[in-house]
């Protein structure tokens, strides 16, 4: 028996894939369901349960299914279990606080079985990312869970049942999720006979299991011990720069209430809608100090808002030099040479290390002569604060609260359009548009330039409109990048693991090396 | 020449009434059977003359320290009256006032002297507070304590002289009535007799009228101008002192008397009372003695003997003509022990 | 001429070891105790009564201890015996009762667990003869139902009852002396009866030795034959019961009966003895009673030595000028 | 009858009493020189941690001994974000001991009040403040806070109100326990016989007979505010991060730990132990001396 | 008795219905639980959709009647993050607790009597200045500093314990318990040590005031009078005594311990009832919380209901209803 024990920081809720898409879940999901489209490790499509894919008009895709690939109880799998995936998502998972629904909305995508190993996908106009959509998607059975109770189900292994390469084993809530090897793979069979899953929370304690041998390997291992595993010869660690970007969206409201002058009345204008201070907080951060000091080296400051090697990373942009002193003159410039206070928001156990690093761009921000007060929080009260927080919000004219704030945003499917449009377009409730912008930036060159790419099929014009967009975007400053975080794993040194820019930890990716 | 001071009329007081909605509820719906009720003192009338001294003797439990607290006004009689007369005098603060059996517990461990004699004349203004200091020094005195003492704790001084510092506070808003519980029963034979001197001393000089509870028939016998015999909460034999231990008319007082050890009874051959205290949740039927009585018939089975008015006191017994005649008392049934 | 004699207590002194210095709670007490022998114990709260009970039994906790003087029961040295010796001592040759019966017994033990101990901790058998003994001894002292009340808890009991039950495990093992300290205290009058009724007969019956020791005068006239009166940690007068109430010869003891109201001077003003008894910290020179003594002389300042006075028993007082002619 | 005087001893100063027991002298010195480096903190400290223009994070993780490019010397090493431990120490005693004290004596007088009223009145009003108190019992420290700081926000000042949601209902119950015994005693009897007020028998006779109990209680209720306070901060619902207090900073300093920077964590945990036992000494001894019977 | 149960149940039902109004709106206060779950590329529609869905757009009130309407059939709703009925993963969860609460108990009691006879026999010798001194650090430290040096000490640098979990576990009578596996007790020992340090200081000092009480009594001095001996008085005639306080304390304390272990089951990742509150306060899964605060106010009163039961059985003076 070869198991593989892995600690994982945040524990599966559901075993149904459609019931939300927290990373948690899904990583465990994935290793018993699969979707149409596969990521490969730096996210970018490839074939799944669809061998190919290609748009045959303006407005349908085909997908052509994979051959001879069975479910983990021996059925087969065909398109009528795509579209019985696609009717039960159509019509809501019902509970399902973060069901991945709205995928199909997008473009108002309409699935049709042409045979047994092809489907037809039909949209309003032209939908360009319909295979990094589709990778969002995992497809469930028809037979087996039809008519199954949304999680429940799942959640006890009737419904569970998958093509992926690990078959559900056991789930025991807190303790640990085991899944063993399916045999019949189509992509032939699993290097280990059983994978457990066990949820170690403290930042000490998840290392110290590493240490003592309770498990064989964890994610997301303290950056602050880093070197010493690294030096350590019982265990190495793997490393990817992820999609992830950690950000500081400054507020463009008339009015910021915590933006304050010297005497502590609000300031008017807002000085954080001159793009001269919002470069100047950028010029003003000191991002190597940042990785060197808190990430234990594992950052990439940057400027971008995808990655390298996902499609719209622009490589003119580079992440902005630590230069307090032009900051301090652009601040004179701006007419804010006194300065003015600031109270800076973030939540203190989302990302790795952000209240670190919000302490530490406090002090950054302090020595140009902005002083900076810190005001982190626990994830729960931050993002309903960050995105519906203002008392006078309403649905449709939802207001921020803060008036500046660190959060980040990872690009999932691999590529730039939504990212572009969830975080540099102007927010519209209606198309959905700046849904991640809680700025409020808002500037009509790259508007026009994001809707354009959203219905672009070329790649390489979408491509080449994605990173005007965000060349414009960034050289305003519409938001203050600081790094991508590096996903890093840590495990004992006779492991092998091909990391995943997307943060999943997968017993696919990892296998012994004796 | 009668002068009534303090009249009781019908007074009783019962502990545990129903309880509240929930436990209502609960016996109407048959979960629970009632509540006991404990009668601690049942249905008690007397009248007592300025002046004078009242005593209540009786064994533990049988409710004198109840009467005594509703007599001085701590505790609302459930049924009957207290009325007091104070004459013209009735500009007194409070005409009522208490002192405890227990000098430990009864003095505030956290209070100066001075403040536990002087806190009630002060809020309830009896002397104006520039003379406070002396009112509070003269009382003193007067109960026998060093003024110069006013600023310790009470825990420093001697049970006796934690007494008088008691009877001072009693004293201190100038009550008319002392109602004393007890009030020597924790100290010596030799501090009694000082407390007892005070007590006399006081009542010649201030006119005051004593309630004087006490379960040392020595003590009563030698205070009290009237004694009041209870048993089980009802009012057993009541009148002058002299006559009722002369000659007790009730087979209860008459044993009680007879249990006394005194200096002057040596090596006696103790045969006593037979059986215990019953229990007053579930007191005998009729006279509430009479399972202890030698004297018993099956009339006293099954009534309750009313008091009644004889040789000028009140007694509670259907044969207190034949106890009162009867010269010698028939042997006490022996004890299982004697 | 009289019977022998079961306890010979002599010069015994007892201190409290306290930081702040000793205090002499018993200085020199000496006394005797024949078979059969009813010996009243009496004085002033804190002159020592209680202590010098615990002495003999060996029960005094830290810091007290017996500094000097012998305990001789049955002419053998008991002072300084090694624990487990004197544990064989207690219970079976010296019983001892306590003044509160609500607290003598152990409230969450059953009446018969604690009989059982008591029965266990100097004889070997088993639970059936455990239980009958117990029954034996609860009938004796007049329990109803004595079955039952093995199975009760002491709170089930009235005072009385719990005091019969505690001088039934006090005589168990039929002990050669008891002691009882104030025993009868807390009950009431008529129940007091019971317990002197019950204690007198058992001690005739069985020609056990008894020291009851009290505050009440009027207890010990009724019951002792011999009185031993104690003032601050001295015995300051002891003798027959009939001589030491009618003649008292120590200021004291005349003191202490004066305080007793009495039939006689009803409604009069008691004689009291005025002040209170000196700490034990603080003792004057000489006698004690110095202070509050109405004939005290320079005389009394001197060391005072215990006079015999003759007559029947022995009598003796601690006085420079006692109230009786002393014969020289 | 002047014989009667009472030979007792003067009133013993209570200073005198107190000064007997060394250990209490030991904890009364440690507890007032922490209080003193408290009060003039600002003045002593090398550093002002809370000017985050004076923390440079390039001097993180230095260990105690090094120096600032500057030259500054780090008595006491440096945590992660450079700030001198020191100097974060001395400001940390201030919030501690504040948050402490402040939380102890609020929580304390509420409590105080609830029980007293609990005990003295009885009946309903006696079940219903004890039910409110279950309620708060019951309810989890982590939840409180939570909801505490979204309706308040962050700060000494709302933390200090947090504690006290939290921990008034254990005093209220102590105090109703104790009050408890001493309504049943005669001096309380003795009052309402002389007609006192209601609340002047209850804040003038009972609550000094239930201080003893109570300052027990308070000392260790002390403690555990300070050590709740570091909980909270460790789960992330405490204090805000740049003003760290003792609790913070052992908690910020134990992700450090494992990789030897053992000062981050254990100087203030030192210190936090220090302060908390000798306030319990001294809360121990103060009853003892307190006590007119000893 | 059966009026003293029938009052607690009511007046918990109170208690439960003020419980659930506070928490209801108290975490409606925290924020919305849509915001944590909803991935970032779901637009406003997306959002508003999934907050229809979960009944979360509907006033806060009206979402109030319908949990009391579900209540009152037995229905405390599903967890948001689970999908599964709340009260099935308190089951599920609630042995772990138990048993780790239970451990502590024993172990607080197993170490915490013997060190109070022992500073009670002898309350000045320094061995008792020394265990006094250990209860007064036990009560004062922070539970999760303890709990991480362990972990740092006796896994990390000796390695003799497992960090994290559970370990392996048997069923019995249809609960998992790792009491009986030699891994689930190597992995239980550290959090109910760790669990047990406040008890076990609370267990120290009852004890010892209860030495110093119980052995001058009157009853005890009876017992020696008697010739017992020593070690049968201290092992029954104190310790029965001594045990009344204790157990009542414990009693109304193993709440409070039930809700201190939250933070030693997150700390050892513990898959117990506390480690599942702070998950789902951290994603405000609504139903979860409500339904454990309601477990947990059940709990509390069970547990006092116990504590006077036990307390009347151990002292059979006191008589139940009379007793408050
Ligand atoms: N607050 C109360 N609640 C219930 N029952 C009470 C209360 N106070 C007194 N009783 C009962 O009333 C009866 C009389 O009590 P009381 O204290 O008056 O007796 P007593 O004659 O003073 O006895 P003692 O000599 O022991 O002081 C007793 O049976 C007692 O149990
Ligand atoms: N533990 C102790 N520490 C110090 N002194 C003590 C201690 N116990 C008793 N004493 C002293 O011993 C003296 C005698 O005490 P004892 O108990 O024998 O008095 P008593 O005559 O029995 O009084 P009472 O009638 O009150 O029972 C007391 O005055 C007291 O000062
Ligand atoms: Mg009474
Ligand atoms: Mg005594
Ligand atoms: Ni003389």
């Amino acid at each position: 028996q070869d198991v593989l024990t892995i600690g994982v920081r945040s524990e599966a809720a559901s075993m149904d894939p459609h019931w939300t898409q927290l990373s948690g879940d899904t990583q465990v999901q994935e290793h018993i369901f699969e979707r149409l489209v596969g990521l490969s490790p730096t996210s970018q499509p490839i074939p799944g349960l669809a061998v190919s894919w290609e748009p045959i008009d303006e407005t349908t895709w085909e997908f052509k299914l994979r051959e001879g690939v069975k479910w983990h109880d021996g059925e087969d799998f065909t398109a009528d279990d795509v579209i019985f995936t696609y009717d039960r998502l159509r019509a809501g998972v019902s509970g399902a606080p973060a069901s991945p629904a709205f995928q199909l909305e997008k473009g108002g995508k309409q699935w049709m079985k042409v045979d047994d190993y092809t489907v037809h996908i039909t949209t309003d106009g032209p939908y360009p990312t319909m295979a990094e959509d589709l990778a969002m998607l995992p497809i469930i059975a028809e037979h087996a869970a039809s008519g199954a109770e949304p999680s429940v189900d799942f959640n006890t292994g009737a419904a569970a049942i998958g093509t992926g390469p690990y078959m559900f084993e056991e789930y025991s809530p807190g303790s640990q999720i085991t899944v063993k090897a399916f045999n019949d793979y189509w992509g032939g069979e699993p290097h280990w006979d059983q994978v457990v899953f066990r949820p170690v929370g403290q930042d000490s304690a998840h290392l110290a299991a590493l240490l003592n041998g309770d498990v064989d390997m964890i994610d997301y291992p303290p950056t602050i011990d880093i070197p010493q595993i690294v030096e350590n010869p019982d265990f190495t660690v793997s490393t990817i720069p992820a999609d992830r970007l950690i950000y500081i969206i400054p507020g463009n409201k008339h009015v910021e209430p915590f933006i304050t002058d010297v005497d502590g009345a609000p300031m008017m204008p807002n000085p954080l809608r001159d793009w001269r201070v919002r470069k100047a907080l950028s010029l003003a951060i000191n991002r190597e100090a940042i990785r060197d000091r808190i990430m234990g080296g594992a950052s990439l400051p940057a400027k971008n808002i995808v990655p390298p090697g996902f499609f719209g990373y622009v490589e003119e942009l580079e992440a902005d030099p630590y230069d307090p002193e032009q900051a301090q003159a652009l601040l004179a410039e701006a007419g804010y040479g006194d300065g003015f206070n600031i109270t800076l928001h973030g939540p203190n156990d989302r990302y790795i290390n952000d209240q670190r690093i919000l302490e530490a761009v406090a002090q950054m921000w302090s020595r140009v002569g902005l002083p900076t007060e810190v005001d982190a929080m626990p994830r729960n009260v931050f993002f309903s604060r960050l995105i519906r927080g203002d008392e006078l919000s309403m649905p449709g004219f939802d207001v921020p609260e803060f008036s500046i704030a660190l959060t980040g945003w990872g690009t999932v499917a691999g590529e730039a359009t939504y990212t572009v449009s969830g975080t540099l377009e102007t927010y519209n409730a209606a198309t959905g548009g700046g849904n991640g912008n809680f700025g409020r930036y808002s500037n009509a060159e790259v508007d026009a330039r994001s809707v354009r790419a959203k219905r672009t099929i070329d790649n390489d014009e979408r491509r080449a409109i994605l990173e005007e967009a965000i060349t414009i975007g960034m050289e305003d400053y519409a938001y203050i990048p600081i790094h991508f975080q590096v996903n890093q794993w840590a495990m004992k040194s006779n492991l092998e693991h091909e990391p995943r820019t997307n943060e999943r930890t997968r017993a696919m990716d990892v296998r012994r090396v004796d | 020449m009668s002068d009534p001071i303090l009249t009781v009329k019908g007074v009783t007081r019962r502990f545990g009434d129903g309880g509240d909605i929930v436990a209502r509820a609960l016996v109407r719906l048959g979960l629970i059977r009632r509540r006991p009720i404990v009668t601690a003192v049942d249905n008690v009338s007397f009248t007592l003359e300025r002046g004078k001294a009242l005593g209540i003797v009786g064994e533990s439990g049988c409710g004198k320290s109840t009467l005594g607290r509703m007599i001085a006004g701590l505790l609302p009689p459930s049924e009957g009256e207290i009325t007091l007369d104070l004459g013209g005098k009735s500009s007194r603060a409070l005409p009522m006032q208490m002192v405890f059996q227990d000098p430990f517990s009864s003095l505030n461990p956290r209070k100066r002297v001075r403040e536990l004699v002087g806190e009630a004349p002060r809020v309830h203004r009896v002397v104006a507070p520039s003379e406070l200091e002396t009112y509070i020094e003269r009382l003193m005195e007067r109960c026998g304590i060093d003024p110069s003492v006013r600023d310790r704790f009470a825990h420093q001084f001697s049970g006796g002289q934690r007494q008088r510092i008691g009877i001072a506070r009693a004293l201190a808003v100038e009550p008319e009535i002392l109602v004393a519980d007890e009030a020597v029963s924790a100290l010596d034979v030799s501090v009694q007799a000082q407390i007892i001197n005070l007590f006399m001393d006081l009542r010649d000089e201030f006119g005051l009228t004593y309630v004087f509870i006490s379960h040392d028939l020595g003590v009563v016998e030698h205070i009290a101008d009237t004694v009041l015999v209870m048993y089980l909460g009802r009012v057993v034999e009541m009148g002058p002192a002299e006559d009722v231990f002369a000659r007790p008319l009730h087979p209860y007082t008459r044993a009680l008397i007879a249990g006394v050890p005194r200096l002057d009874r040596r090596r006696v051959t103790y045969a006593p009372i037979a059986g215990d205290i019953p229990s007053p949740i579930d007191p005998p039927t009729g006279c509430h003695f009479h399972p202890r009585c030698p004297f018993a018939r099956d009339v006293c089975r099954v009534e309750r003997p009313e008091t009644r008015e004889m040789e000028g006191r009140t007694v509670a017994c259907h044969f207190a003509e034949d106890i009162a005649t009867a010269e010698e008392p028939p042997a006490w049934p022996a004890t299982p022990t004697a | 001429m009289s019977a022998p004699v079961v306890l010979e207590v002599e010069n015994l002194n007892t201190s409290f070891l306290l930081p702040s210095g000793e205090v002499k709670a018993l200085r020199d007490v000496s006394f005797q105790l024949r078979r059969g022998e009813i010996l009243g114990l009496v004085g002033e709260s804190g002159s020592g009564k209680s202590i010098t009970g615990l002495s003999i039994n060996g029960l005094l906790s830290p810091p007290g201890r017996v500094m000097s003087g012998s305990i001789r029961l049955h002419g053998e040295e008991i002072t300084g015996l090694p624990h487990a010796a004197m544990r064989r001592l207690r219970g079976a040759k010296i019983a001892m009762v306590f003044q509160d019966p609500m607290m003598t017994l152990n409230p969450v033990l059953r009446i018969g667990v604690q009989m059982g101990d008591a029965l266990r901790a100097h004889l070997r058998i088993s639970e059936r003869e455990c239980r009958a003994r117990s029954v034996a001894a609860l009938e004796e002292v007049g329990i109803p139902a004595p079955e039952d009340r093995l199975n009760a808890f002491p709170h089930q009991l009235s005072g009385g009852m719990r005091q019969r039950v505690a001088v039934a495990i006090a005589l168990l093992h039929r002990p050669d002396l008891v002691i009882m300290d104030e025993p009868t205290t807390a009950l009431d009058v008529t129940i007091q009866g019971q317990i002197l009724a019950l204690v007198q007969k058992l001690c005739r019956e069985r020609g056990t030795a008894l020291i009851w020791i009290t505050h009440d005068l009027a207890v010990v006239a009724g019951l002792a034959e011999r009185i031993l009166v104690m003032y601050a940690g001295r015995i300051v007068e002891d003798g027959a019961i009939d001589d030491v109430l009618d003649t008292p010869a120590h200021p004291y003891t005349s003191g202490l009966i004066d305080s007793v109201p009495s039939r006689a001077q009803r409604g009069q003003r008691l004689r009291q003895i005025p002040g209170r008894m000196p700490a034990l910290t603080d003792l004057p020179e000489g006698c004690a009673f110095r202070p509050r003594c109405g004939f005290a002389t320079e005389a009394c300042a001197a060391p005072q030595a215990l006079r015999a006075l003759g007559g029947l028993g022995g009598r003796h007082v601690r006085c420079c000028h006692p109230l009786i002619p002393v014969p020289s | 009858m002047s014989g009667a005087m009472a030979h007792a001893a003067p009133p013993p100063g209570v200073w005198r009493a107190f000064l007997r027991s060394p250990a209490a002298v030991a904890a009364l010195a440690v507890f007032s020189a922490f209080c003193v480096v408290a009060v003039i903190g600002p003045w002593i400290a090398p550093q002002n941690p809370y000017d985050l223009a004076q923390v440079d994070i390039m001097d993180s993780l230095l260990p105690p001994g090094s120096e600032s490019w500057t030259g500054m010397p780090y008595y006491l090493g440096t945590d992660g974000q450079g700030r001198d431990m020191l100097s974060a120490m001395i400001y940390g005693i201030r919030i501690s001991l504040l948050v402490g004290l402040a939380s102890g004596i609020i929580a304390l007088a509420v409590g105080t009040i609830v029980g007293l009223v609990a005990a003295y009145r009885g009946g309903w009003v006696d079940t219903v403040l004890m039910r409110i108190v279950d309620l708060q019992l019951s309810f989890p420290t982590i939840l409180v806070a939570l909801i505490l700081l979204v309706i308040l926000g962050r700060g000494v000042d709302k933390i200090i109100f947090a504690l006290v949601v939290v921990q008034w209902a254990y005093f209220a119950r102590t105090v109703r326990g104790v009050a408890l015994v001493e309504s049943a005693r005669e001096y309380v009897d003795a009052a309402r016989g002389l007609r006192l007020g209601a609340l002047r028998i209850l804040f003038g006779h009972i609550l000094p007979n239930c201080l003893p109990t109570m300052l027990v209680v308070a000392t260790m209720q002390m403690a555990a505010a300070i050590s709740l306070e570091a909980t909270l901060s460790f789960l992330g619902l405490g204090l805000p991060p740049t003003r760290p207090s003792l609790g913070l900073l052992i908690a910020n300093g134990f992700d450090y730990l494992q990789s030897g920077r053992y000062w981050i964590s254990v100087l203030p945990g030192l210190v936090l132990l220090a302060i908390i036992v000798s306030a319990n000494v001294l809360g121990d001894r103060l009853r003892d001396t307190l006590n007119p019977h000893l | 008795m059966t009026e003293y149960i029938a009052k607690r149940l009511l007046q918990a039902l109170l208690v439960l219905a003020v419980m659930t109004v506070l928490v209801f709106f108290g975490v409606n206060v925290i924020g919305n639980p849509v915001y944590i779950f909803a991935s970032s590329e779901c637009d406003q529609p997306c959002l508003d959709k999934i907050i229809t869905d979960l009944g979360l757009d509907r006033p806060i009130w009206e979402q109030y009647w319908v949990f009391v309407g579900n209540l009152l059939q037995g229905d405390l709703g599903n967890s948001f993050t689970h999908g599964v009925p709340a009260m099935s993963l308190i089951w599920e969860r609630l042995p772990a607790t138990l048993e780790l609460a239970v451990c502590a108990l024993v172990i607080a009691l197993a170490v915490g009597l013997p060190l109070g006879v022992a500073a009670g026999l002898r309350p000045t010798h320094w061995t008792s200045r020394i265990i006094m001194g250990f209860s007064m650090l036990a009560f004062s430290v922070p539970v999760f500093w303890i709990g991480l040096i362990m972990i740092i000490v006796f896994s990390v640098t000796l390695g003799w314990m497992p960090a994290v979990g559970r370990g392996d576990t048997v069923e019995i009578l249809g609960v998992d318990l790792s009491l009986f596996t030699l891994d689930g007790l190597h992995h239980l020992a550290m959090p109910a040590f760790t669990l047990s340090l406040i008890m076990m200081a609370m267990v120290i000092r009852l004890t010892r005031a209860g030495m110093r009480e119980v052995l001058f009594s009157d009853y005890i001095r009876f017992a020696r009078a008697n010739g017992i001996r020593e070690s049968r008085i201290l092992s029954l005639h104190v310790m029965r005594n001594i045990l009344i306080p204790i157990v009542t304390v414990l009693g109304m304390e193993f709440g409070g311990v039930i809700a201190f272990a939250v933070v030693v089951e997150s700390i050892f990742s513990w898959p117990g009832v506390g480690k599942m509150l702070i998950d789902a306060i951290a994603v405000l899964d609504r139903p979860l919380i409500v339904a454990y605060l309601i477990f947990v106010v059940i709990m509390f009163v069970a547990l006092n209901l116990l504590t006077d039961i036990l307390y009347s059985v151990l002292d059979p003076r006191v008589r139940l209803g009379g007793a408050r």
